[in-house]
């Protein structure tokens, strides 16, 4: 579904991705794992041209993002939970789940906000909160709810569990699966190795602005020392 | 006190408070929604006010003239966005004071080249050029009255387009961030395009309003730009509803100062002070409201329940 | 700091030193009177920038100091006071007061309400001056005779008048480098780019900044007192919101939070000014054009320009 | 060497009419005496002062000291020559006020090296409150623009009119002049008063009568006005068709058609070259040049003959646009006022007809404080 | 048991309609780590800032070493030797990192009226700065400017300008969030390192990192205490595990 072939990006004279590879298949839940500051929001960035590659291209179902603008390339059905939540803090709660709603998928059974408070409880409680007043947990939901509501193909969750209470992780967790189930595809970038080993498929490593391993969990489980090495754990 | 003297000048500081409101709006608009200082917005203004002046001189008939100039507004709010606007959303504030007041000179310059330092009058159709009898004893001007009819139906839409509509929220969640929008798959700037422009053909209308009582000059645009600053703060950054209320307040502050003030100033000054001093404080009184407000209430009157 | 650009620095302040020889030579003395307006007017530049630049403190009231230091010269005189050291101290501790009210009320805000309540008191005093119908209202004032420092110097002369200013200057960029790279001056440049997080850490930025605030004042009050005695006409004008807008610019046209940035952008405003306005009526629209490229295509203004082409050689 | 004359006027903002009008007046003079005084080439530097009392005296400053001119003309404002007269003067230039005829200048101020080519600011309001006076008027309402022409022009009306001022109105001048005048116009209107006196120089003067007709004043308070309607405001009137001013009296010195041989010339070949009628501020900046002429023709071109110079410009011996005059000793005219009345001429153009001269030889009040 | 550094009594704040905090009484011993724990919403940042001073409580007490600081404006509270570190970092993003850390070192060396000598030069700030942060790992990047760091480097030194004012008492929210497993690993080493001199308030939703540090661990829901006690207390209370924690109680274990 979603394919990235030698993507390069800098910040002004710095370079930070030197040629990063990768793919999402339709209903596939992959990874990206790495150590701070390796070049994973900044890869997410690249390919959803908010950081403007200097090289590499970006295809989505075999079309060619190329230059488009970022709106353009969400239209194709991306939906980005981004790092560090960025809710509009001027909007409620409502306003932010409603303003950027869209359907940009076919078949399965569609987000609505109805199935939205459902999920996440509170953010019915707190529907009419200004989005900067609400607790940081709160934002996390409200981030991942928005992402939802514009019914995405491919969903990318850049940290998204940060700063969520455990009960409410795993029922983040749980959704995901259900997810992959109706055929979104999901890129996944989070902390929690554990339980990314649960219900991903395939991982990469970053290393330095590069993928530096790749394979499925089975490989990652069996690769004795390729945690420690990369990551620490 | 005269009473007829009271309410025509109560329905004169009504008729400058909706001029103040038509320019308050979509200035407040561009910087709180947008976060984009534009202090060109008074140009707008002006060249409002000489657009609609050339046609319907050309046309020989008002309405057309207003019909063709607000088109022309649009345009010109447009082209300005493209060309220098747009580029400077994501700068700091005095980046775009520094470029806003650049287009201030272009502007001023270029009406200068185009029609000449002299300015533009043109009069009024004859049923406009009358007054009506408002209450028993108090005569006012139709066209004023026009004037408050209009800017209260552009405050109704306005206030409906922004709290109501999904494209009030779009525009005040790409003010916060732009960058996110764009990643949920709105083109923003499109969207950022024609606000700018709305607010441009706001000012414009309200240039094109005034011409026939004053007339189309150069720098029109940057005194009232001031005023017009005062009222959004007053009412609070990105607020329609503020600065619609602040508009009434300064206009009508500033009507009932500039004629009731003398006298009260000739019981405590001789008459000769009291007489030249009289503008100078009327005119300062709305900076002082403005400062015991922003000293009570920094965030204005109504601030948007949110920065 | 590079080396060109030490070099460059150099080569400005000695060409600053012997101007008024080289106009002697030239025979243009009317050169003199628009070195004079730059150097003066710098050191506005520079007292906006301390808090501008280093401060986020956005002024848009700044020309008020000015017009309290011009009036300082001006209403003694027109009393036929005439101590230059009384209207100094008339200048200094006036804008400074005037900042020190205006601030305790002004710091409470911040952001573009700072920038609108500063302006606010800035038209108070405006429209305060202009009714003041005996010192000329909005007419103004000439000033008949400049301020008087018996046995030192003599302001009537605008060789000596410049070259006060020019030390005035020089004293003004010492004063500020020291501040700004001082304990107080962190404080200042924390202040301004996060309060809250200040708070935390156990600062009560407010007393700094209105501190700096005053400073400020003063300054810029020195730079009026000065432009009163070269103008000898003093007018409510000088406060007048487009004068404030003007410092403003002329600072971020030279470069926010630089040194000598002021300096750059006072001459090149007043420079181009007065070189644009010399071939046709219509240089503002030059002018117009020339500030909007700067800010979309010269980042940071003149003087990181001159910066990093200066890096570029060095 | 030349004859260096620099002429300081409003050539930028709104005023620039004006500032235009006495241009082309100039151009006008020096094509018709070829370029030439006292066997000299003729320099006119032209400045604008941005209609500001400091910009004038900046520019003042730059004439005397870079360009080094040997008359300072022009001055529309009487605030920018107040503020400009002690830089043209101490550096012991000539200046010469086209227009702005500041009291303090006629009084106080007065200097042997400063001319007037028009008149003291109270004298026309002063004319006019006569004429007020003829006409029965018991109560009257004034409104002048807040700065030292507008004071002078109060002080002058109210000086010979004999009835009660029932209201007195001073708006806001200059750059960021008050052009709205709702709320004033309303207080007339509720004042009683039988007569409305008004100074509104420029452009300021069209919009106001614009208003005053919308008010629905015209018929009910007539509008009495000096420097106000005049050949800048009129073509624009006309074009608005606000036939409200057709009728309207004011005074002045002068008036298109004045009967000199002079003023003549001047009118017919000013509407031929310019195709429209001169104002008063163009007719006094045609007698500038002419005034220059006679001092600089006197000495034979000897530029450094002050005292020779001022001796001819005091005698007033050059072909005035008013006819014959004096000087007073304080410099400025003793001349006739005349009242005029707003008429379409014999192509239908609406301009100024002298009605009757309500002071013949006049001087100001001020000639007395002078110590000249 | 050691002596009460911070301690809480009937504090209470809402927020409109919302009470964030109800009733609230917290004791905080030295040189303890003391974790708060809670769903999302449950009022720990709200609690945290009215120890901190950047909210006012709406009624209720606060003392630190004794003394009533309930009213006591932030600034004050910091140079008593109350730090805080921010669950949204919160730093000066056009300084360098030194800077960053000797701004807050600064703030604790006397008052900063000195308007002549220059900052940069002053051991007296730049060394502690440094070795603030060694501590956090950071020691590298000293000289690198702070906004142009990754997510995990702003939580990193967000730790560092809180530990370089020197405090007696460490408020953390989530420090561990947007951290690397490797990093948070060695982030609880650093707060290990810390606990024998510093007395620390701990929020976070890592329960290895909570289950590791604290002594004592306290449970809001709806800003209302329903549990506090040793973490073995905790972990075994099964209101805490169906309001909070879940299957993931196990995850200690791990
Ligand atoms: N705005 C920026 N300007 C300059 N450099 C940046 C910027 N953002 C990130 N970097 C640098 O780019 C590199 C990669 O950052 P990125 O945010 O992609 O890392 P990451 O893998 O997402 O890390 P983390 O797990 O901490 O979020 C880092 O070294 C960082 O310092
Ligand atoms: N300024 C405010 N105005 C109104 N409501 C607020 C405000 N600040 C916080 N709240 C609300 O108070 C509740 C408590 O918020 P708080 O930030 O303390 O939660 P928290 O326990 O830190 O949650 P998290 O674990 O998600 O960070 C939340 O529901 C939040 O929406
Ligand atoms: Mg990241
Ligand atoms: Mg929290």
């Amino acid at each position: 579904m979603l394919e990235v072939q030698g993507l390069q990006a800098a910040y002004g004279a710095s370079q930070v991705l030197f040629g990063v590879d990768l793919a999402v298949g339709a209903g596939e839940v992959v990874t990206l794992m790495g150590r701070n500051g390796m070049g994973k929001t900044t890869t997410v960035n690249a390919i959803m041209n908010i950081v403007r590659p200097t090289a590499g291209r970006v295809t989505m179902d075999g079309t060619d993002l190329g230059d488009r603008p970022t709106y353009r390339i969400a239209q194709a059905g991306i939906g980005l939970v981004p790092e560090g939540r960025q809710i509009f803090p001027n909007l409620d709660v409502h306003e932010n789940l409603v303003a950027t709603a869209a359907q940009r998928r076919r078949g399965g059974s569609p987000w609505t906000l109805e199935r939205i408070y459902q999920l996440f409880p509170v953010l019915r409680e707190r529907r009419g909160s200004m989005g900067n007043l609400l607790s940081g947990g709160e934002q996390q939901m409200l981030a991942i709810a928005r992402a939802l509501m514009t019914n995405p193909r491919l969903l990318i969750l850049d940290e998204a569990t940060e700063g969520l209470a455990p009960l409410i992780r795993q029922e983040i967790w749980a959704v995901l699966e259900r997810l992959k189930q109706e055929g979104i595809s999901i890129l996944l970038i989070d902390k929690n190795v554990r339980d990314l080993m649960r219900i991903a498929d395939r991982h990469y490593i970053m290393e330095k602005g590069r993928v530096a391993w790749q394979g499925s969990t089975g490989a990652l489980r069996q690769e004795d020392g390729l945690l420690a090495r990369y990551m620490g754990v | 006190m005269n009473s007829t003297l009271v309410i025509s000048q109560l329905l004169n500081g009504l008729q400058l408070g909706v001029l103040l409101f038509l320019l308050a709006a979509g200035l407040t608009l561009v910087l709180g929604i947008m976060n984009f200082v534009n202090l060109a917005h008074g140009s707008f203004y002006m060249v409002g006010a000489y657009l609609c002046a050339t046609f319907t001189l050309w046309l020989d008939s008002f309405l057309l003239g207003l019909l063709l100039a607000i088109p022309a507004m649009l345009l010109v709010g447009v082209v300005t966005e493209l060309l220098v606007v747009r580029h400077l959303y994501r700068r700091d504030h005095l980046d775009q004071v520094l470029a806003s007041f650049g287009l201030i000179l272009v502007f001023d310059s270029t009406v200068h080249m185009v029609w000449g330092p002299a300015g533009l009058t043109f009069v009024l159709p004859a049923v406009l050029n009358g007054q009506v009898t408002v209450f028993p004893g108090v005569e006012f001007p139709v066209y004023r009255l026009l004037i408050i009819a209009v800017g209260l139906l552009v405050a109704l839409g306005l206030y409906l387009l922004v709290a109501r509509t999904r494209v009030g929220m779009l525009i005040r969640a790409g003010a916060a961030n732009p960058v996110m929008v764009g990643a949920l798959g709105v083109d923003i700037k499109t969207l950022f395009t024609l606000v700018f422009a709305l607010g441009a053909v706001l000012a414009g209308i309200a240039g094109m309003l005034i011409a026939p009582i004053t007339e189309a000059s150069i720098g029109m645009g940057k005194d009232i730009l001031i005023i017009t600053l005062v009222v959004i703060i007053i009412g609070g950054i990105g607020s329609i509803r503020g600065s619609f209320i602040a508009a009434m307040v300064v206009g009508l502050i500033d009507t009932l100062g500039r004629s009731y003030l003398d006298d009260l100033l000739k019981l405590v000054l001789s008459n000769q002070a009291a007489e030249t001093s009289a503008p100078a404080i009327s005119s300062m009184l709305i900076y002082i409201l403005m400062a015991v407000i922003l000293y009570f209430r920094p965030e204005g009157l109504f601030p948007p329940r949110s920065r | 700091m590079s080396r060109p650009a030490h070099w460059t620095l150099l080569a400005a302040g000695l060409l600053l030193l012997l101007a008024p020889q080289i106009i002697g030579w030239i025979d243009k003395p009317f050169y003199l009177d628009l070195i004079t307006r730059i150097v003066i007017l710098s050191i506005a530049a520079v007292s906006l920038n301390l808090i501008l630049g280093y401060g986020g403190m956005i002024s848009f009231g700044h020309a008020a100091f000015i017009g309290i230091g011009a009036y300082a010269v001006g209403i003694p005189a027109y009393y036929e006071e005439y101590s230059g050291l009384l209207q100094l101290g008339i200048a200094l501790g006036g804008a400074g007061l005037f900042a020190l009210v205006t601030g305790i009320i002004c710091l409470r805000t911040r952001g573009i309400h700072f920038i609108m309540i500063t302006l606010a008191f800035a038209q108070m005093a405006y429209f305060t001056f202009v009714s003041l119908d005996q010192y000329g209202g909005d007419d103004g004032l000439v000033i008949d005779v400049r301020s008087e420092f018996p046995g030192l110097i003599d302001l009537e002369s605008g060789v000596q008048l410049y070259y006060l200013s020019l030390a005035a200057l020089a004293l003004a960029l010492f004063l500020v480098h020291r501040l700004v790279h001082s304990r107080f001056g962190r404080v200042i440049e924390g202040a301004r780019s996060n309060r809250e997080r200040m708070h935390s850490l156990g600062y009560d930025t407010y007393r700094y900044q209105l501190v700096c605030y005053v400073i400020a004042g003063m300054l810029c009050g020195l730079s009026g007192w000065l432009l009163g005695n070269f103008t000898s006409f003093i007018s409510p004008e000088m406060m007048d919101w487009t004068r404030s807008g003007e410092l403003l610019f002329m600072v971020v046209l030279g470069g926010t939070g630089l040194l000598f940035g002021p300096v750059l952008g006072v001459s090149a405003f007043i420079i181009g000014e007065e070189v644009l306005s010399g071939i046709t009526v219509y240089w503002q629209f030059i002018f117009g054009v020339i500030l909007i490229l700067v800010v979309l295509f010269a980042r940071g203004g003149l003087g990181r320009l001159l910066l990093r082409s200066g890096d570029g050689h060095g | 060497r030349n004859v260096k004359i620099g002429f300081v006027t409003t050539l930028t903002t709104g005023a620039a009419v004006i500032g235009r009008d006495m241009q082309d007046a100039v151009n006008l003079a020096l094509e018709q005496i070829g370029g030439k005084m006292g066997g000299l080439d003729v320099d006119v530097i032209f400045e604008d002062d941005g209609f500001k009392p400091e910009i004038g005296k900046q520019k003042t400053d730059k004439l005397v000291k870079s360009d080094d001119v040997d008359f300072v003309a022009g001055y529309i404002w009487s605030n920018v020559l107040l503020a400009s007269r002690k830089s043209a003067l101490d550096a012991g230039k000539f200046m010469i006020s086209s227009n702005a005829g500041a009291s303090q200048m006629a009084g106080k101020f007065c200097n042997k090296n400063f001319f007037s080519t028009s008149w003291e600011n109270s004298q026309t309001p002063m004319a006019l409150g006569e004429v007020l006076n003829r006409k029965g008027v018991k109560k009257l309402y004034i409104m002048v623009p807040n700065y030292a022409a507008g004071k002078n022009m109060a002080t002058g009306v109210e000086r010979t009119f004999k009835g009660e001022i029932v209201g007195k109105d001073m708006t806001k001048w200059g750059k960021s002049a008050q052009l709205d005048f709702s709320a004033e116009l309303s207080k007339v209107k509720a004042s009683g008063a039988d007569a409305l006196f008004i100074f509104y120089p420029g452009k300021a003067g069209g919009a106001f009568i614009k208003q005053y007709e919308q008010a629905g004043l015209v018929g009910k308070i007539p509008l009495y006005s000096v420097f106000t309607v005049d050949s800048i405001s009129l073509p624009k009137l006309q074009k608005g068709n606000l036939k409200g001013v057709l009728g309207s009296q004011s005074a002045s010195f002068w008036s298109p058609d004045l009967d000199t041989p002079q003023n003549r010339k001047f009118v017919s070949s000013f509407k031929a070259k310019y195709g429209r009628y001169p104002s008063f501020y163009a007719a006094q900046s045609y007698d500038t040049i002419f005034l220059i002429k006679s001092a600089v023709d006197a000495v034979k071109g000897n530029l450094d003959d002050m005292d020779g110079m001022r001796a001819a410009m005091e005698k007033a011996d050059f072909p005035s646009v008013r006819g014959k005059f004096r000087y007073g000793r304080n410099h400025f005219p003793i001349q006739n006022f005349y009242l005029l009345q707003v008429e379409p001429d014999a192509d239908g153009v609406w301009t100024t007809k002298i009605v009757e001269t309500i002071y013949k030889d006049h001087q100001d009040i001020y000639a007395s404080k002078c110590k000249l | 048991m050691a002596e009460v550094v911070l301690e809480t009594v009937e504090l209470q704040k809402s927020f409109g309609g919302i009470v964030a905090t109800r009733r609230v009484d917290l004791q905080v011993h030295e040189h303890g780590v003391h974790a708060v724990i809670g769903p999302n919403g449950a009022g720990k940042t709200t609690l945290l800032s009215q120890l901190s001073g950047s909210l006012r409580p709406d009624s209720g007490e606060i003392r630190f070493c004794g003394r009533r600081i309930t009213r006591l404006p932030e600034h004050r509270r910091s140079l008593l030797g109350i730090a805080r570190s921010f669950q949204i970092t919160s730093i000066f993003p056009d300084m360098t990192v030194l800077e960053n850390v000797a701004l807050a070192v600064q703030a604790h060396a006397g008052h900063s009226f000195r308007f002549w000598a220059p900052a940069a030069r002053q051991r007296s700030l730049v060394e502690p700065a440094l070795r603030a942060l060694e501590q956090v790992g950071l020691e590298q990047r000293a000289g690198a400017q702070a906004g142009a760091m990754s997510h995990g480097e702003h939580r990193q030194l967000e730790i560092a300008m809180a530990l370089a004012t020197g405090p007696r008492l460490l408020l953390l929210d989530e420090p561990m969030a947007g951290m690397g497993p490797d990093e948070s690993r060695r982030m609880v080493e650093i707060l290990h390192g810390l606990k024998g001199s510093h007395t620390m308030l701990l929020i976070e939703h890592d329960m290895d990192a909570v289950f590791a540090l604290a002594d004592r661990i306290t449970v809001l829901v709806y800003g209302q205490v329903i549990a506090s006690g040793t973490p073995e207390e905790i972990r075994a209370d099964p209101e805490v595990r169906k309001a909070y924690l879940g299957d993931d109680g196990e995850g200690g274990h791990a």
